[in-house]
């Protein structure tokens, strides 16, 4: 998104001018997602795992979990810790190494759509006060990527907690036990292209794209977590239409996990 | 947001007054200072309640690593950068992941302001030193940052004036204090030019229901405003002075808005 | 190979049959996938027992960084990777010293394999992602990565296939998987071409007699042979299908050999 | 120091070529330092702390103390870190990333200047022999770069000590107490141009200069670090001649802080 | 061994020419180690040391041990961390900083050499199992290299373990005592140049080889360890000759030691 | 510098002697032999008392990286670097912040006293590895690595000797052992050129008064003056055995100052 070479500009031209006819390159509606896989619990090695394709993006999820100290100014709750690698196997522009602005933001977005939804009753993950939590590593890798790492990557999240076991016989702590859940928190992106809004942008499409709005709901619709990027701007008002575009989109990934 | 209310706390009282005796919609006092260091090409110093900020910018200049390099404009290079000594148990110097996002962010929303067609192939470096912390540092880091860019002379679209607004003991407040921002249910840091009713930096962590938000970003836009007008003024000091060639004392420079 | 056998623990039963109940000269079952991603060149997915593995190949591509560049000829990066959730304690992203060291050994088989002097001043670049691991993903990981060069349309001398053979319970086996390799006496992994005998990866950890060393790698080979022909079954199908525009079922074309 | 650019001759004839004349080009005698401003207590959320001008060249130094373990071979005495940032906001040619060379150099002769000057009652840091102590946090954060980061890291750490309070009471340790304190080391650094010696360079001065003392002394004059920098050399008059120069200047210093 | 210049073309024609005539640049017949000399306990601040020349390559090996916790699967096992610096003091293509591929398949030869000989009776390092056991740190440093690190590095480790004292006393764990060794395993290594198979190449001769094979063996001639590099191939003749003439070759070794 | 002196150690016993026999103006044994390495340009090996010290010197050669390149003279790079059991506790392999600042201060020393002029754009690489640690190996390095630099047959102004002088007991001593380094009061390393009194290297830690400065510095100078007697003969060693073809023995090449 930072640099803009003249083919984007190209390519820009002609997404804006089948926008303006309602349309999108790949056939879509404004506010639709592209067909979603997830395959849940594919890594037996893991706690919890999904693996998730949204259109021709696609991420595996990896929970982990063991025993450690909590925190000094949370000592009745687990430790919860997001990463997101953004692999050079997932694209020729990711690079090995230290995690670039885009996957640290990427780790603290999804990161936030976990802990500031309570997804998760971490107080339920406490084992003895001040002395021994359950720690919980949330591992996202991206496998190929065609834009919106950011929904493929939280609902991934989400679906993997959802199918985690706690497992506390190998740790020595009595019987394994599900992954103690509240909320389940969804979160779409819409990006504006020109003056228009469209959800779950392709790459193609967040590469002409001037700004991103992230928004994670709840069932109830209520706000969890927002986040918006990019150097363009948005209006109040498509500040207001995205909310509604994400709510709209998170209902139908909903039934999905 | 995520840690439990000390017991006999009261974020709100009965009379609507915060810990710190603001009501909801005012802002903490605030104080800019432009053209505070010799070295940088621009820089800019905030206080903002207990918020002391630094913000210095160099540039345009040649743009290091090369292979950022955009031929066809500048690009933007923010490092937001917490001494260790500015919270409360010390903090390890050097990025850690908090400020590399918050980077990212302000960087986004400062390249938004800057016409960077006019200086193809350079970086503006922007260097942003918190001294002191108190909560809303990014806010006040990109407030000052902007103050810097305009007091480094490169041109702009306008300047850009941060502030949060959220949600503490089931009210919409104004600009988040410290104990708001740990036992507050949630946050919203808002970068905005009123003039243009445009929004550059937008987040929100926390439970908010939809009219909530609405409520929210009101209490922003207002608080964005009145720090839009301290920002003209710590710049029209800093050209007035220059003009009367340090005729007036700094300390009747400084402003406040309470 | 360096933990005690837990009490009760039999690598090898009464009736010569393993833990997983095969046979001492039984691969395990195995599937190949090529051509699984979009973005990547060239890709292939293997499943060998419990491995779950990935590998994407790009190039040739502009070699970085530059001061590797051959001006004769491209060059090989390989980066073999076990996600953090692979294993059953939870590894921390990025590279370790094992990492490197089969990437670099894994990396060199592969430059064998590949017309490099076609490509001067390239890099190929293979990356292995192992999702899931259960000894034996080195040799799964060539196995897959050869695959992927050829999806990736990469001229090729042959593809390489590769398994391991060790020693259990005084007995020589092939194709060691978790249990067999922590609590077995020694492990050897090969890759080996069976149309020319050229050896390109070869280790030894453990003790052998030499006379065992020989029979270990008479196994080897029998299993190289049977996944040299999956990988070109994979490939096959792959092409198949593509010739035959998504005729076939993905379903059907999965193959295991037992 | 290390590049000698074209310029840098032209600026070092210049130079030169005043204190020939006995004078340097912001006025000030040989042995005259530039205007000091010392604000203490600046920072709110430090345990002591210093903001310093010496001229135009600006430190902000912060104190930080906690918890924690001694080392093995001193069982009964605090532990003192001192660590000096050259950011790159003081200056165009500093960069982020780990500390250079400069940053090591001037950390340790900081770190020097304090420790072996005995300044701070370490063993009245200790808490519970082998078990706890209190550890001390020196953080020097150089703002506003020209010149002489010797004198100004090392005199605004020294006036950042002195008004130290030990957080007891924060770590449940009793009430808390001024930091304990012996001497007061004061450094100053000369550097030699040509053959003149001058005090408390510029940058523009330390660019052209061949090589720098930097001398710690005490209340009594006596001797407490030294450390010699630069590829030129001092004759041992020279070597003397700074000495004096620097407790002549320290003694100024002295009274401010 | 990567980048094929055109001089080592005309290296690789010279050195094979010679091979054709059954001659090797040096002098040496095929199986012929270069000759050896090793320093035992060079180091008096190490537990255990060895400076070794092998040809005009130079290492020398410091052990160290410490008293520290077993890994959570061995807890009745001392520990054993092996490392090869290729530090630029011996070769003008060595880098400072992190360990280059080469500099880490080195490390992790060397130290499977040791371990999976079991030439350590590890259990004997056990102070309190679970809680404390000796830790030994192998550490070989490259001085002057002239190909076949592998050989010289191994070598000079088991020289060096050999006269490894544990140093109790200092730890307060009794009395010092021999490091308890079981076997003695002798690397040995082979490249081929064209169709020619050589033990302990010079660099010269490494770099216009194809192929490496290393073999540890034990006192009967079993083997230990191997390791295959390089790009190029051999065939299972090859291998069965190498081993062969590593053999033959590390009971050339084993009387030196 | 800063630990307790043990119970019934006495560093100066009532000889005037010092723990290990030697005057207060005494150095320790000192070796020097030019030449050690092979694949270096230039090298040396240092013995001094219990400090084991070698010196390797690369160039002048193309200077890495490019941006510290000087078109009008070559630079100096150094790396001091402590082999991990040079000392009682087993250092971490990779220079800490001892060995930068070492590194800085000896290669500027370095710097002054080769004619840099002479090769533009280059690097003079020299490299200090300590085998075995014994207080003063600053100085022991620097003294071997100028050695080094005549060995590599780069042109020089003159050798460069090192030593240090300290107070020990009340009493000022000259070149420290590791135990009076640790329970001494004063530690002074210089380095410094007899023919023409050039002070290159000057540190002091502790607390010396000036009249015991001045003492201090007069014994190191007289040590300086004995090392650089020695580093000479061994550079006149090794160019006469050169000239003799290897003809003189390595045993009687050796020196020792007592």
């Amino acid at each position: 998104m930072s640099q803009r070479s003249p083919l984007s500009e190209v390519k820009k031209g002609h997404i804006t001018t089948l926008l303006a006819k309602g349309k999108r390159s790949d056939g879509r509606s404004f506010g639709e997602l592209r067909p979603v896989s997830i395959i849940e619990g594919a890594i037996e090695t893991a706690e919890g795992s999904a693996r998730m394709k949204l259109g021709n993006t696609e991420v595996v999820v990896g929970i982990k979990m063991a025993v450690g100290e909590p925190f000094a100014d949370t000592p009745n709750k687990g430790v919860l810790t997001t990463n997101v690698e953004l692999i050079p196997m997932a694209f020729e522009e990711f690079e090995s190494g230290p995690p670039s602005p885009m996957a640290i933001e990427l780790s603290r977005v999804v990161d936030r759509g976990i802990r500031e939804s309570q997804m998760i009753d971490l107080e339920a993950l406490c084992i003895t006060p001040e002395k021994e939590v359950w720690v919980l590593y949330v591992d996202v890798y991206a496998l190929d990527y065609d834009g919106n790492l950011f929904d493929a990557s939280s609902i991934a999240a989400v679906a993997a907690l959802r199918n985690t076991m706690v497992p506390a016989k190998r740790f020595g702590k009595g019987e394994d036990f599900h992954l103690p859940l509240r909320s389940t928190p969804i979160s779409c992106t819409t990006v504006k292209i020109g003056d228009y809004l469209v959800v779950d942008p392709t790459l193609e499409e967040e590469e002409v794209s001037s700004a991103r709005l992230t928004v994670a709901t709840d069932e109830n619709g209520d706000l969890r977590a927002m986040q918006k990027g990019g150097s363009g701007f948005f209006t109040f008002e498509e500040v207001k239409k995205s909310i509604e575009m994400s709510v709209e989109a998170g209902r139908a990934i909903r039934g999905k996990i | 947001m995520s840690m439990d209310l000390p017991e006999g706390m009261k974020l709100i009282d009965e009379n609507g007054k915060r810990l710190d005796g603001r009501n909801a919609d005012e802002l903490r006092p605030i104080r800019i200072e432009a053209g505070v260091l010799r070295r940088a090409d621009g820089s800019a110093y905030v206080e903002m309640g207990k918020n002391k900020i630094l913000a210095a910018v160099y540039g345009p200049r040649e743009c290091h690593p090369r292979h950022l390099q955009d031929p066809t404009r500048a690009i933007v290079q923010c490092h937001y950068n917490m001494l260790s000594f500015s919270v409360d148990d010390r903090k390890r110097p050097g990025p850690d992941r908090r400020s590399v996002e918050i980077s990212k962010i302000v960087g986004e929303a400062l390249e938004y302001s800057i016409f960077l067609e006019q200086f193809p192939r350079t970086s503006i470096d922007v260097y942003i030193a918190v001294l002191q912390a108190n909560a809303g540092t990014r806010c006040a880091g990109l407030t000052a940052a902007s103050v810097a860019v305009a007091d480094a002379g490169i041109p702009m679209r306008d300047l850009i004036p941060a502030c949060a607004a959220g949600k503490v003991a089931d009210t919409i407040v104004l600009d988040l204090n410290k104990e708001e921002d740990n036992f507050g249910d949630a946050d919203l840091p808002l970068a905005y030019i009123p003039r243009t009713g445009e929004v550059l930096l937008l987040q929100m962590d926390g439970h908010l229901t939809q009219a909530e938000f609405n409520r929210a970003i009101e209490l922003a836009k207002g608080g964005c405003s009145q720090i839009y007008a301290v920002q003209q003024d710590a710049l029209r000091r800093k050209y007035s002075i220059a003009a009367g060639e340090n005729g007036g004392k700094e300390e009747e420079a400084r402003g406040n808005v309470a």
